[in-house]
């Protein structure tokens, strides 16, 4: 059973999540890269609900797919938003509020 | 008959109420210009108790010794014999208690001495547990002080309601003339030290109130606050002698204090740490030095007559000034076990005493304000006063404070009947001449004159007489220098002064009476009611020297009776005797020497001006002595000493440095730990210097301020900052953790 | 100790009644003034007259103990408690807040300083009335607490909105200064729960006050007992205010409106010194021996310090507001040497201090009513412009400068006398030191107050005031004024009423140090 | 894997009762949907109603539970209600009545969508009250997103508002990406522990030593939910979403949101991560330290209202962090007479009760006074006593009260974290204590900027429009469009805005408009600040029965 595998591409998959969500300027790309850190954790899941073999890995899974599928939602509704009042979704230009 | 001796709680009361009345129902009720009648009745019924006072304890003592030592010998087996008494009542340490039964009580064969009477009201104030009593102690002294007080004070208030009439502050005047007279009596018979010190510090707020009676003219009211302060230096000593006393002996009580220490030197009672006494002597004498114008602390007293003439008459040279004279014959085992004046040929009661009476004669010299004359010859006498009391010769002080009292009275009253006549100046030069328009301010202040300077057969001739001869006898057993006897130098100086004393009295005579008049306005006699109080005062600075005749003048009309009427009654031998204080047999010739000096001084005087013999305009040829002279005329210049160095320098630089310090200093430690904060703050680089706006001295709070101004640079305002942030934070924690852990 | 029937509501109504008085006056709308100054001196009076109940009441045999206690629950989760209790300590210090607070009030009624907006002044009166009050008669350390903040706001916005120049800066410095205190003071108290112990060594665990003095630190070591005091130090020593911290008083005092001051002087400063005695020295004996000498520095300090700032002032207000700090150094003189006659010095201290403190405050308030400046070098002649004002002014130097027969003496002498023969082993020599430096503070105080009068009362008035009319003071001001003076002469010839009173406590708390002290 | 696992699976039985609370909350979000469809302009009127009786109504379940006080697990642990659980919904269900109360006419007053926004609110809700008794990885983070999803979109509710948007995009993107983090953590708990239960994972962390995988595991937890309570240095999306925010949503962000997470971070530290106390305590010692004096010394510097409460609202996180500092050296002591199980614990549930009320207060008055001055300045509070003294009175109150002065609530918030830190007789947390003081100190520096504003000043000539305010810009720029008769201003308002010059219009004080509810919302808090100073047996006593059911 290659638990250590699984845990490293979690972790690279997660590392490039987190990359993605504090490097990219485009809101799109953002939201596509925490999605990548979800599946980091999904994966993460998977594999210790095998070693362990118990099925709530697997489920909890499923309730994190499930939420990230609202979140992004939500997410993709709001920088729409944005996009109407800014013609922009450059998230770093959003700065009206600081200090 | 002992009534008046145990309620002698009225005597000040009935002044105090007559402040109280004149005070409150002065203008409304009474009227202005009659208040004078209420200050009056007030002393005159005083007086009459003092007297009554003085008969029944006269009476008392009369009960309690059957028995009167008139010399050496016989005074000192009644000094032992008296031991035994004090000791026996000193045993069971319920003196006052044994005080109320008569004074038999304790005598063993019929040689008693004579207990005060001592009634006081418990629960004054307490602490730790202890009761402090409030009381009175009537005695010889007190009894004494008592009589002079309430007659001088009669008079004064007689003299004053023509001379002060129309003043624009009548009312006030009168009002602060009883609550002195309340005070100065509720001070001499205080029973114990706290009481002392209320009655000390009052009398000093009256002489302030009435220096500064004429408040709108600033040198008045700069004489006031320096007489003020200047006794307020001296407390200093009162205070710290008084909570050594207290400390040692664990009473304020005065009875219980005298008598502890009469039992100790007696060996049958607890021995006082020596030094404690001598500390709290020191201590105490600061305060005489104030309270009685000693030198160094003299200063003030000349600046004092800046207040109305009757009122230097009464206080600054009657009453008041004499309190410290009064505290040391009090609380006299203290200083004679604290100085061990028995035994020492110098000590530093008798040196300041000497030494103020000798400076004092020579400012004496070098004034043409006669008040001023008079005020440093005041200073001179108090000196004589203090040197007796040095020297062990407690009778002669108390006798002599009892005749300085009337005659100097006299001549402050005839100075200021003068001036009443002559424009109300008091310089010299303005006068002359006035023997002829003023014969009997002339005559009574010719005569006070001739008792100060202490010519026979006056007053001032007798006491000065014992003090000299206190010097020179001093206590048994104790060595003599040279032929000078004990005290060599504290008689040199009572001899010098004695001469000085005369000479300047007769300057003062010449410039005022004698001469052509050169004044302005036509002088005139005052009305009756000024001089028939110079008259009664002259009168006594002729016989008041009767009150201790020592017994030869006396043998030969077989009036032996009569003799050493203030040593036998006055003085509180139930404290005295116990630290063997003994009376110096009289010397012919020593009073001859002091007749001697006093005629010769007049001489003198007499050839320099009448016969105008002698080195005229010394002075200017001579500039030694010119140098001299405006030394006098600086009064050394010690005032330059006290207002110019010390109070200046307090109250300008080290004040406004204390100032500075305060705004500078002390808050800016505040403000440095603020400046901490703002450096902690500053390693987030370039925000801070825009920080510390609202910039308080409390800078903890700029510090602070900054410090948050510092970190919103954390807040850039960038979504992905924060997240880097988070991230960071998270990642850098983890690795600490793992690390640490 | 539980009182019954009315003695066991006397307290509660004590601290409550101005807390309901000003109730009452919200709902009143501020356009009708003279029912909201009847509404304020009502209550006030109201509480004095309880005040009186107390003082006729009260078991002067054994004044050591409390009476008229109260205990009830109030925060079981951290035992709090509900206790109020009253013994010879509190009396006097409570009657004297019970006084003063109607005197302000009569005084206010024509004396409504800019902007105006009487109900909210006398608002906040009662409310500090309420604080103060409750401080010295609470039992629970919490309880004390809690009153001992309430009086923090009412004072700030007193300081704020009517005060001079310089009150944003002052008030907020007055805060600050004592928040930070409290908030160490506070962390004390919760070390006190914890670690206090009885003798036997097992934690008490209580905030109750009396439990906690008579177990008397119980065996803690002395370190750990210097560490919680240093705590309380902060606290009261700030409050008092003691040397080093008292830069905020002259501020808060010369900013404040008068009777904000006159409170302030009167009784917020004993809230500090009364703190030390109530709390800090029997609950920590070891510690206040620790911390003494250190007080007792600190104190003359003050004095001198005190003494020479009043000396380089130009302000009439700002010399009496630093007279305060040279005072309030006698107090913990007094209290540092851990006598009883030392401490029984430093209450009649305080209250003497209260009574002549606020009185020359008054003074203040109305000179600068009538000149519009208290530039001590621009007054003059205030004997003659209006003598009455001008002997008042008179008697309460005289007073404040310790004369004897008028109250201040009584907290002055005694307390220098404590320090010949300090307590609990301290050293003798560096107390009688502090002794001697304490009585020339004597004579300094007598400089600066007669340099004031003489300046502002004596000589002629300055031409500048030619055609003003300086009214004399007006039937507000003697109704205020006659009960202090009175009170400054009655105290001064009869100091036994006070003495009386704390005797008993006072002894109480030295032996218990001096046991303490001595059994370790 | 084994199918055996799946086919075993049983639907386990449902304690309704338990569920009662939820339940209602579901059906009253449910029906104020339905409502809004059926009649939709003419159902505005009665939706806060609506909303607002639906969270009396769900009280009622909880009353009946507490009363019947057993403790009721479900899903194996996974879910429970207790009274710990209880008196915590109880308090979501009040601080989202006061919510509503505060909402009514801003919502009304604003163009907004009006009906999904009482909706999103009970969602948000719902998501707390179930955060109250989750016991178990898989609900707690369920939970946590029910609650957070709707405040996202609350947070970006003028969706005219640049501020708005923004504010709604940073809460939004830091939300999501701090539970990924922490998402990333309960998948290595979960691979160390074997099982998503609180009692499992306990039992499997105390045998573990602090191996990197544990601390990484635990850390990145409990970051996530420092995240939800705005801990420095994961506040930063605090300050700009509340100032972006509309008001009432960010009074019920810095309240409700923040009281879930230390629900969370409760259940989390007391029951899972027990064994790991060498990994908590220290952790949230700094964070504690870090959080209140950061907090603090920024809130020193801001000028516009809403963001200052941000900050403070921040630096008293760290308040009621500081007891978890010392979160297992309580046990020691056991308060007297009563069965909590320890100090920390009694005094974070405490802190958090009596914030609630305070901070909610807070806002309610900034929202009351902006009716009037249109602005956020805290300049613009000037001479507020002398126009309004009542609500200056109030602000005063809960000012003190957040300053901790007696006799406000505040001071007993305080006062239970010294006597937890004390309590714990450690060095660590004597010097924490005295930290807490100092911290308490400077607090008041920022509150009395505001005090003296209200009190001391005279009322401004003119006020700083909208600029920096708390959030309303649109209603400010509508007005401000009256004032100044510029209607172009209004469109691209935001542009003026984002250079932050100030819009500074003529200003004349008045009464303030108050409306019913507002009052309400007021008088609610006030009473209960006051009171809980007063008498703080009151929630020292919800501090007594909200002991845990511990372990699974």
């Amino acid at each position: 059973m290659l638990l250590n595998q699984f845990l490293l591409l979690g972790a690279l998959l997660f590392a490039v999540g987190v990359y993605g969500v504090l490097a990219r300027r485009n809101g799109v790309m953002v939201l596509m890269s925490i999605e990548l850190m979800l599946n980091a954790v999904n994966l993460n899941l998977v594999a210790f609900g095998l070693q362990h073999d118990v099925v709530s890995g697997q489920v909890f899974a499923l309730f994190i797919i499930a939420v990230a599928a609202a979140e992004v939602g939500v997410g993709l509704a709001i920088v729409l938003l944005l996009y109407r009042n800014r013609k922009s979704i450059a998230v770093d230009e959003f700065d009206l509020m600081k200090g | 008959m002992d009534w008046i001796l145990e309620n002698a709680f009225l005597i000040p009361l009935i002044p105090a109420v007559s402040f109280l009345v004149i005070l409150l129902g002065g203008r409304s009720v009474i009227g202005a210009e009659r208040v004078h009648k209420v200050g009056i009745t007030a002393v005159g019924i005083v007086w009459v108790l003092s007297m009554l006072a003085a008969v029944s304890w006269i009476t008392r003592v009369e009960d309690s010794t059957s028995y009167k030592s008139d010399d050496a010998e016989h005074a000192q087996i009644a000094v032992n014999e008296g031991l035994s008494a004090a000791s026996a009542g000193g045993l069971d340490g319920e003196l006052h208690l044994a005080a109320e039964d008569d004074g038999h009580g304790a005598d063993g064969g019929g040689y008693a001495t004579t207990e005060p009477v001592i009634s006081e009201v418990d629960g004054w104030w307490s602490s730790s547990g202890v009761d402090f009593a409030v009381g009175t102690l009537v005695d010889g002294q007190t009894v004494l002080l008592l009589i002079v007080v309430t007659s001088i004070s009669l008079l004064v208030h007689i003299y004053s309601s023509e001379y002060v009439k129309g003043d624009r502050r009548f009312v006030h005047y009168y009002a602060f003339l009883s609550l002195f007279t309340a005070s100065m009596l509720f001070f001499v018979m205080a029973q114990n030290l706290v009481q002392m010190i209320v009655g000390w510090e009052l009398v000093g707020v009256c002489s302030f109130a009435l220096i500064g009676h004429w408040w709108e003219e600033r040198p008045n009211t700069d004489a006031a606050l320096k007489a003020f302060l200047t006794n307020r230096v001296g407390d200093i000593g009162l205070l710290v002698g008084v909570i050594i006393l207290f400390g040692t002996f664990e009473t304020f009580s005065i009875d219980e204090i005298n008598t502890k220490i009469g039992l100790a030197s007696q060996g049958s009672g607890p021995h006082p740490e020596h030094f404690a006494l001598l500390m709290a002597s020191i201590a105490l004498m600061a305060a005489v030095c104030s309270k009685s114008g000693q030198f160094p602390l003299h200063t003030w007293l000349p600046d004092a007559m800046a207040g109305p003439t009757p009122v230097s008459a009464l206080i600054h040279a009657a009453t008041m000034v004499v309190a410290g004279v009064f505290m040391i014959g009090r609380l006299y085992p203290v200083f004679f076990e604290g100085f061990s004046i028995g035994t020492s040929s110098i000590n530093l009661m008798a040196f300041i005493g000497g030494f103020t009476a000798l400076i004092g004669a020579g400012l004496a010299f070098a004034q043409w304000d006669i008040k001023k004359v008079l005020a440093y010859s005041t200073v001179s006498q108090l000196g004589y006063m203090v040197m007796a009391l040095g020297v062990g010769a407690w009778t002669a002080a108390m006798f002599h404070l009892f005749t300085h009292a009337f005659f100097k009275a006299c001549l402050f009253l005839g100075a200021g009947s003068v001036s009443h006549a002559a424009h109300h100046t008091f310089d010299m030069r303005e006068m002359g001449g006035l023997r002829k328009h003023m014969p009997h301010t002339y005559k009574t202040f010719v005569i006070s004159t001739l008792a100060l300077a202490g010519v026979f057969p006056f007053a001032g001739f007798w006491s000065k007489d014992e003090i000299l001869l206190g010097a020179y006898e001093g206590q048994e057993g104790a060595g003599s220098f040279l032929f000078l006897g004990q005290y060599p130098l504290m008689l040199i100086f009572g001899c010098v002064v004695a001469l000085m004393t005369a000479a300047y009295m007769t300057r003062v005579i010449w410039y005022t009476f004698w001469g052509e008049y050169r004044g302005h306005g036509h002088p005139h006699e005052s009305p009756k009611v000024m001089t028939v109080p110079l008259w009664i005062l002259a009168v006594m600075a002729v016989v008041a020297g009767a009150f201790n005749l020592p017994t030869p003048v006396l043998e030969w009309a077989g009036l032996e009776g009569l003799a050493h009427l203030v040593q036998t009654y006055a003085e509180p031998t139930h404290y005295l005797n116990a630290i063997g204080l003994s009376h110096p047999p009289p010397s012919f010739w020593l009073a001859l020497v002091g007749l001697g000096l006093a005629l010769a001084g007049i001489a003198i005087t007499f050839m320099y001006f009448w016969r105008n013999a002698g080195p005229h305009g010394l002075t200017e040829r001579n500039r030694y002595a010119k140098a001299g002279y405006t030394f006098l005329e600086q009064k050394y210049y010690l005032d330059h000493l006290y207002t110019d160095i010390v109070v200046g320098s307090i109250k300008r630089p080290i004040a406004r440095a204390a100032n500075w310090f305060n705004d500078n200093v002390i808050d800016k430690v505040v403000n440095t730990a603020g400046e901490g904060a703002r450096d902690s703050g500053r390693w987030i680089y370039r925000w801070i210097d825009q920080g510390t706006i609202d910039n308080t001295v409390n800078a903890l709070g700029t510090g602070a301020d900054s410090g948050g101004q510092g970190l919103r640079v954390m807040q850039t305002g960038k979504v992905q900052n924060y997240g880097s942030l988070l991230f960071g934070t998270a990642a850098v924690v983890a690795i600490v953790f793992v690390i640490v852990l | 100790m539980d009182a019954t029937g009315f003695d066991a509501w006397a307290l509660t109504l004590a601290v409550f009644l101005p807390a309901v008085g000003a109730l009452v006056m919200m709902a009143v709308p501020r356009a009708r003034e003279l029912e909201l100054k009847m509404i304020a001196l009502g209550a006030s009076l109201a509480t004095l007259a309880v005040g009186v109940y107390l003082l006729f009441a009260f078991d002067y045999g054994n004044a050591g103990t409390l009476q008229f206690g109260v205990h009830k629950g109030w925060i079981d989760a951290i035992n709090a408690d509900y206790i109020l209790g009253l013994d010879g300590l509190s009396l006097p210090l409570l009657i004297l807040s019970m006084v003063i607070i109607p005197l302000c009030v009569i005084y206010s009624w024509e004396h409504i300083p800019e902007p105006g907006n009487a109900k909210a002044l006398l608002i906040l009166m009662l409310i500090l009335a309420s604080g103060m009050n409750g401080t010295f008669v609470a039992q629970d350390l919490i309880l004390f607490f809690v009153f001992f903040e309430v009086v923090l706001l009412p004072m700030y916005f007193m300081i704020g909105v009517w005060g001079g120049e310089n009150r944003r800066y002052a008030s907020l410095k007055f805060f600050l200064f004592t928040l930070f205190g409290s908030a160490l003071m506070i962390v004390s108290f919760v070390a006190l729960y914890f670690v206090a112990t009885n003798d036997a060594g097992a934690a008490l665990n209580t905030f109750n006050m009396s439990e906690l003095a008579a177990a008397a630190g119980g065996d803690l070591a002395r370190g750990t007992q210097a560490i919680i005091f240093a705590g309380l130090f902060m606290g009261f020593g700030i409050k008092v205010p003691m040397f080093p911290f008292h830069t905020w008083l002259p501020d808060a005092h010369t900013e404040a409106p008068t009777v904000g001051s006159v409170i302030l002087a009167a009784i917020l400063l004993k809230l500090g010194t009364y703190g030390f005695v109530r709390i800090a020295l029997p609950f920590l004996p070891e510690g206040a021996a620790a911390w003494a000498p250190w007080i007792g520095l600190l104190a003359v300090i003050g004095i001198i310090y005190g003494a020479l700032g009043c000396l380089a002032q130009t302000d009439m207000k700002r010399l009496i507001a630093f007279s305060s700090v040279a005072h309030m150094g006698f107090v913990m003189l007094g209290i540092a040497t851990l006598t009883p006659i030392g401490i029984n010095a430093a209450v009649f201290g305080m209250v003497a201090h209260g009574i002549i403190t606020g009185m020359l405050f008054f003074l203040a308030g109305s000179v600068k009513e009538r000149y519009h400046t208290l530039e001590i070098s621009r007054l003059g002649g205030l004997l003659k412009s209006a003598p009455r004002m001008g002997w008042i002014l008179a008697i309460s130097a005289m007073a404040s400068l310790g004369l004897p027969g008028l109250a201040g003496f009584w907290g002055e002498f005694p307390a220098i006398l404590s320090a010949y023969e300090p307590g609990a082993g301290l050293s003798e020599g560096l107390f009688r030191t502090y002794m001697v430096i304490a009585a020339v503070g004597t004579v300094f105080a007598a400089g600066y107050l007669l340099w004031l009068f003489q300046r502002s009362a004596f000589g002629e008035p300055k031409p500048e005031w030619e055609g003003h009319t300086i009214a004399d003071v007006n039937r507000y001001e003697w109704a205020a004024w006659t009960p202090l003076i009175i009170a400054m002469v009655l105290f001064g010839w009869v100091p036994g009423l006070i003495f009386g009173m704390v005797d008993d406590v006072s002894i109480g708390i030295a032996e218990s140090i001096s046991a303490a002290v001595g059994g370790s | 894997m084994n199918l055996g696992a799946l086919l075993a699976f049983v639907r386990p039985d449902l304690d309704w009762h338990a569920l009662a609370p939820e339940l209602t909350l579901l059906v009253v979000g449910t029906l104020v949907t339905v409502v809004d469809i059926a009649l939709d302009d003419k159902a505005k009127r009665i939706m806060p109603t609506l909303a607002g009786i639906g969270l009396l109504v769900t009280l009622v379940p909880i009353l009946t539970l507490a009363v019947d006080g057993a403790e009721r697990p479900m899903f194996g642990g996974a879910y429970v209600v207790d009274d710990f659980s209880l008196v915590l919904k109880a308090l979501f269900i009040l601080v989202g009545y006061v919510v509503v109360l505060m909402s009514v006419d801003y919502v009304r007053e604003g163009d907004y969508y009006e009906n999904e926004y009482y909706t999103l609110l009970l969602t948000s809700l719902l998501g707390m009250v179930m955060m109250a008794s989750s016991r178990d990885l898989v609900s707690v983070f369920v939970a946590l997103e029910l609650l957070s999803i709707p405040a996202y979109m609350l947070a970006a509710w003028r969706k005219g508002g640049p501020r708005s948007n923004e504010a709604g995009l940073k809460y939004y993107l830091m939300g999501v990406f701090a539970s990924a983090v922490m998402l990333y953590g309960m998948s290595l708990v979960f691979g160390v522990a074997g099982d998503t239960d609180f009692g499992t994972i306990a039992a499997a962390l105390t045998g573990e030593g602090a191996s990197p995988i544990v601390i990484v595991a635990i850390l990145f937890v409990l970051i996530g939910f420092a995240f939800k309570v705005s801990a420095v240095p994961f506040h930063t999306w605090a300050p700009d979403t509340y100032e972006g925010a509309p008001t009432p949503v960010t009074a019920f962000l810095s309240v409700a949101s923040k009281a879930a997470g230390f629900v969370a971070l409760l259940s989390l530290v007391f029951v899972a991560f027990e064994g790991a106390a060498d990994v908590v305590q220290p952790f949230f010692w700094v964070l504690a330290a870090v959080t209140m004096t950061v907090g603090n010394l920024i809130a020193l510097r801001q000028t516009n209202i809403v963001r200052m409460l941000a900050y403070s609202g921040v630096a008293q996180g760290g308040f009621m962090l500081a007891p978890f500092a010392v979160a297992f050296e309580g046990d020691a002591w056991q308060l007297p007479g009563t069965d909590i199980t320890t100090t920390p614990y009694f005094a974070i549930v405490v802190y958090a009760v009596i914030y609630a009320f305070m901070n909610l207060g807070a806002f309610s008055v900034v929202l009351a006074v902006s009716r009037r001055t249109r602005s956020g300045d805290i300049s613009s509070y000037g001479g507020l006593f002398s126009y309004a003294p009542g609500m200056a009175v109030l602000m005063t109150l809960f000012l003190a009260a957040l300053a901790g002065i007696p006799p406000a609530s505040g001071f007993f918030a305080k006062f239970v974290v010294f006597w937890a830190l004390v309590g714990a007789g450690t060095p660590a947390g004597w010097v924490l204590a005295v930290i807490v003081a100092v911290n308490a100190v400077i607090a008041f520096g920022y509150y009395a900027r505001v005090l003296q504003q209200m009190w001391f000043e005279p009322v401004p000539e003119t006020v700083a429009l909208g600029v920096d305010s708390g959030g309303d810009d649109e209603i400010d720029l509508a007005e401000a469009a009256d004032v100044s008769a510029d209607h172009d201003e209004h469109g691209d308002a935001w542009l003026a805005t984002e250079t932050r010059q100030a819009t500074m219009v003529r200003f004349t004080p008045g009464k303030i408009p108050m409306t019913g509810a507002l009052a309400a919302a007021l008088a609610i808090t006030a009473i209960a600040t006051l009171a809980l100073g007063v008498l703080p047996g009151l929630v020292s006593h919800f501090g007594d029965v909200a002991t845990f059911h511990f372990g699974g």
